[in-house]
């Protein structure tokens, strides 16, 4: 099925609210015919217009919404850097320029039960993950982990019940995900025979995520950040190292995969992590 | 109104419906998402480089934002020839578009075998032979540097085409004129100047440069000027077009590298903010040629009031 | 604490209380509003090019913007040799910071005219050979593009002063290395790079540059990687110091140009937007310092991990 | 006498209104001890922090003024480009970088009535002269010459009566400020032995004026436009070309002056108009 075209549209920002000391949403507005979005795609955002030339920053797709007639768009990011600064101080009714849906999304498995393990800011693509597949997924999980309250807010209207893992043990599992993941799993709460991994997180993490879900037997699919230059397949700047498949042709891009249109979401154990910068 | 308006130019034997194309490596294959980049509706898209090989490319990061400029380290990542001509090729000649192959190489019998190799297969209008990219270990602005070597790989090329040759000028030298002037000698039809500046960008904190290979290839509008210069001097040097690279963000600097002499301009990095930024500058100079009530954007290519006095050249 | 910090570098046989200076050209004649730029903070000035003959400059406007850059064409405009030496260098003596006198000339015979005029003027601990103006007619950066001439200049200089001579290279060449070379063979004592980039802006209504002699030369962040590669180059090619310049704005960028062994930087454009900006810049230095755990900031020069392997040079 | 020391300083914006459709004043608060300035002279403003790397622009100051307990700065200034643009866009709140004040102002002459002659947003530095001026020179006339109603705005307490010119004689004077000169002159009202000229305003402006001054016998400065790089006399960047007086020795800047040091204020018979991009 071929992806819906992405387009550049003017959007509107709506809200533009902190979810916690270093968690923002915001919230725009979109023509009404935009997308629709797969779930794991995700937008480049012209956060520094006033800059002679920047590049765009892509986010995730944390959800869209249909609300009273207006078709509205949510991110969840945090400012980290000039242009998610910018970002932040967006007030409503100022318009920013967005291009998207862009890349692969995430591609649920049928008839295996979803856990999505979003680390950080990295739960926002599991939010649609969960919206899009929970009338054929009706069970599932969905853990979030932190590294305390700075990062942990409200996750609204989870598709499936939520728990939580947090490293300073402020709230729920006292731990890394994985460490939540070992406990479901001695507790038998999941099985690689039945269930599938979906996440998204900061690189190191996904890393380790992978290696054990691969370990264990989950098929696994991880969303990839490296840099982008445009988003759309056609600077070559967002290479992604892949191992060659047995038997497989050299493939059209070598060794490197573009996170951009090939992913940003990939099989974990396509993923070639001794070449990705972490 | 607007049917009156002629925006074809052209570059020696090759016409295109309009100056503005879109530089190697800077839109794929040029069949990526069309409808974004309004491809269609270009004056030609130059294809990435292709190598007789394919490449691999350099290792990530690839990219580092400069003030108002970018440095890129992709390393002519590409399918190689074979694959272009099955695969890419195709698509590209769908959108209807002039097509330039970019052809790279580490020495002169790669191109020739590159360019061998797409020979008769349709829809390319010209061959643009990149002597100059900075990114590679060989094949890269040493050809630049030193002329006689871009002017073998011209001559030798020359030998198995009979499309237009369209040597792709490096920045990085001390007279650009003398190195246009050797590749005219050797059989070149036309100029794209320029390739990238040498450029780096170290991460004070580690030590190391932002980009694995160290150096890399500054673009965007931070090079414009630069760029700009450097267009006026190979136009000054040979009577030959040439097609004006670097920096082109907006109608404005699209006029100025037609004002100053270049037969049509190449957008690059400016697509990856804007991704129909080449169809917008097209738009844009419509709207100027309205304004000054001309109907030709052809009157407007080297007017250029130049304070040496007008380029010694034959205007072809 | 910040008592025992040790920002003092050598530039050859040059001891700089810090490696921050200020460009020539960028900042006047040096005594200008003082306090606004913290100048007697300094490392270092490098007065504004002195010229045998008092010279009247080009014809304004002498300045454009570009992307992150600006383009100049002053034209070395000065009150000559013999009123700098009354009425100029007294004020600047007065500050207590080194003196870098920057000499310009169309001939060899010139510069060395204009440097024994300076002799025994006291307060000059350097002087700075500038060989790369691309603004003016003669004595500009040919002088670069031909390194003999450049080397030319140096060795007639040397016979008549025995402080230490800095060249200003030109990064509008092919290998800047080999101009160093030349310039290290001919006497030199350290090397500054680079001077401004040859830029063109053209406003396109009129037809005409923004500035009357058409082409200037680029300085401002815009050039900043290219201005760093032609430092990690001219580092690489002799063993002599260079005083890194181009685009430095912030701590940040002063530490990129250390790091890739630079004895010391200097900062241009940057001081007309923040007339003290480059005392923040010696604070800056002193924080990373700190944070760093380090007390002295030679400690970072040359600390590039440079993927080509080490300079193949002997550190002085 | 020294002038007082230019600074760098975070200014806060007070207010920030449309006088007309192309003319707004800007407010901000200054450090208690700023300046002293002396009419005439300039700031220069860093209007797009966002950016880069760009210069800062200048702008004569308008007046200032003590308002319970605070010191207020006011530029008057029409939006013509992107610095101005952003300038226009700045709320109150917001903070600017300013530099200043800088310059060489106007140099009232003792015993002459001043007449203030203002083209458009140059009456502003006109307008801190007559408040510096008033009390020593309590006799004076304010000439202020517009387009039409786009550029009219009420001067608010004018040290001298307001005589306007429009071009489009909507209202007061129909035609331009020399007109009015010319009727001035003929009615008797204004007079080279008695009186000086001081103006501002577009440079075909000042030009015309100095030529009707110099031809009439009236001592006359003007405040010239060009671009600044530094705006305090390191950059060479704002060269005005002056007439060489008999017998003067080439003087520092040979042919040229610095318009940012050595004026913006100059005498008009030195100013060398042939030489001036207008
Ligand atoms: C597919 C994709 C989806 C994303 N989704 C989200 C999201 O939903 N929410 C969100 O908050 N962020 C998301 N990000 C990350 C987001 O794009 C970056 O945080 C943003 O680009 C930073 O821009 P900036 O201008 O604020 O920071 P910059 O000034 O560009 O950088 C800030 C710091 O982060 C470093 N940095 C930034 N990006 C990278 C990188 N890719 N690799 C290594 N270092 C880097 C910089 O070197 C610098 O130290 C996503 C990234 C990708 C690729
Ligand atoms: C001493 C002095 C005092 C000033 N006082 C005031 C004031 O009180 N109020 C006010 O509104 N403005 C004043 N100006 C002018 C003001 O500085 C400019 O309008 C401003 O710099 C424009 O900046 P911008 O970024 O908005 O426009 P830009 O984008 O820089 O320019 C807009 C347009 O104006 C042209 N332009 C701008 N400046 C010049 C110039 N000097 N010469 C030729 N063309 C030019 C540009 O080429 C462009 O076409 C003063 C200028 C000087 C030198
Ligand atoms: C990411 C990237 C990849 C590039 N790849 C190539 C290439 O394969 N072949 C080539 O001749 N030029 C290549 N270039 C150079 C551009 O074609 C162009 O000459 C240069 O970027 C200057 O133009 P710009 O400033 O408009 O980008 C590349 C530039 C960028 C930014
Ligand atoms: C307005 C201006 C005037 C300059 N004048 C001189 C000069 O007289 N002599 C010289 O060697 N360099 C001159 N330069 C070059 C600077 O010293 C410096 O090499 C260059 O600007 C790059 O540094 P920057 O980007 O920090 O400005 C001048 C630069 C500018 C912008
Ligand atoms: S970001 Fe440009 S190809 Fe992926
Ligand atoms: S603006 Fe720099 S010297 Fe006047």
């Amino acid at each position: 099925m071929p992806l819906p075209s992405p387009r550049i549209v003017s959007a509107e920002v709506v809200r533009n609210d902190p979810l916690t000391k270093e968690i923002r949403e915001i919230v725009f507005r979109l023509p009404d015919d935009w997308g629709p979005a797969e779930p794991g795609q995700f937008v480049q955002v012209d956060c520094r217009p006033a800059d002679p030339f920047v590049l765009r920053r892509p986010f995730s797709i944390a959800r869209t919404r249909r609300v009273g007639g207006e078709f509205h768009l949510h991110l969840v990011f945090a400012p980290v850097g000039d242009g998610t600064r910018v970002l932040a101080a967006g007030r409503p009714g100022e318009h920013v320029s967005i291009v998207g849906p862009l890349g692969r999304g995430f591609r649920p498995i049928p008839g295996r039960r979803p856990i999505l393990v979003g680390g950080g800011r990295g739960v926002a693509p599991l939010l649609s993950l969960g919206d899009a597949i929970r009338a054929t997924h009706p069970e599932g999980i969905l853990l979030f982990g932190v590294r305390g309250p700075d990062q942990l807010h409200e996750l609204e209207d989870p598709a499936y019940p939520v728990e939580i893992a947090t490293q300073d043990g402020s709230v729920g599992f006292r731990g890394h995900l994985l460490g939540l993941l070992d406990s479901l799993l001695e507790a038998g709460r999941i099985a690689p025979a039945h269930d599938a991994i979906y996440s998204c997180g900061p690189n190191p993490m996904l890393h380790a995520l992978s290696d054990w879900a691969i370990a264990r037997g989950f098929p696994a699919q991880v969303s990839l950040e490296t840099l982008f230059g445009c988003g759309f397949g056609i600077c070559a700047g967002c290479a992604v190292p892949v191992k060659q498949e047995a038997g497989e042709e050299g493939d059209e891009f070598g060794h490197y995969r573009f996170a951009c249109v090939d992913g940003p979401v990939f099989d974990a154990e396509r993923v070639d992590w001794e070449g990705v910068r972490e | 109104m607007s049917g009156e308006l002629d925006l074809s130019v052209r570059v020696g034997d090759v016409v295109l419906p309009t100056p503005v194309l879109v530089a190697s490596g800077t839109f794929g294959y040029g069949s990526e998402s069309p409808e974004l980049t309004r491809a269609r509706e270009l004056g030609g898209i130059v294809t990435k480089t292709i190598t007789l090989e394919p490449r691999r490319g350099n290792e990530p990061l690839r990219l580092h934002e400069t003030p108002a400029g970018l440095i890129n380290s992709i390393g002519l990542q590409n399918v190689g020839v074979d694959r272009f001509r099955e695969e890419k090729l195709p698509k590209l000649r769908a959108l209807g578009v002039p097509i330039i192959a970019s052809v790279g190489g580490r020495k002169a019998e790669d191109f020739v075998e590159t360019v061998g190799r797409l020979e008769g297969a349709g829809g390319i209008v010209a061959y643009e032979i990149n002597v100059s990219c900075p990114n590679v270990k060989e094949g890269g602005i040493e050809f630049c540097q030193r002329p006689e070597s871009a002017a073998e790989v011209v001559r030798a090329v020359r030998q198995v085409t009979k499309l237009p040759l369209w040597t792709k000028l490096s920045p990085n030298v001390s007279h650009i004129g003398v190195v246009a002037k050797a590749c005219a000698d050797a059989g070149a039809d036309a100029f794209t100047a320029v390739n990238t500046f040498v450029g780096l960008s170290i991460d004070v904190r580690t030590r190391q440069s932002h980009i694995p290979l160290g150096t890399g290839g500054v673009s965007g509008p931070a090079i414009r000027p630069l760029a700009l210069a450097k267009v006026r001097e190979t136009v000054r040097a040979t009577p030959l077009p040439v097609v004006g690279c670097g920096g082109i963000a907006s109608t404005d600097d699209a006029l100025q590298f037609l004002v100053v002499g270049a037969s049509a301009v190449q957008v690059g990095t400016a697509s990856f903010r804007v991704p129909d930024i080449a169809a917008q500058i097209q738009d844009g100079l419509r709207d100027f040629l309205r304004a000054e009530g001309r109907t030709h954007v052809r009157e407007l290519i080297g007017s250029y009031q130049d304070p040496s006095g007008p380029a010694r050249r034959e205007k072809e």
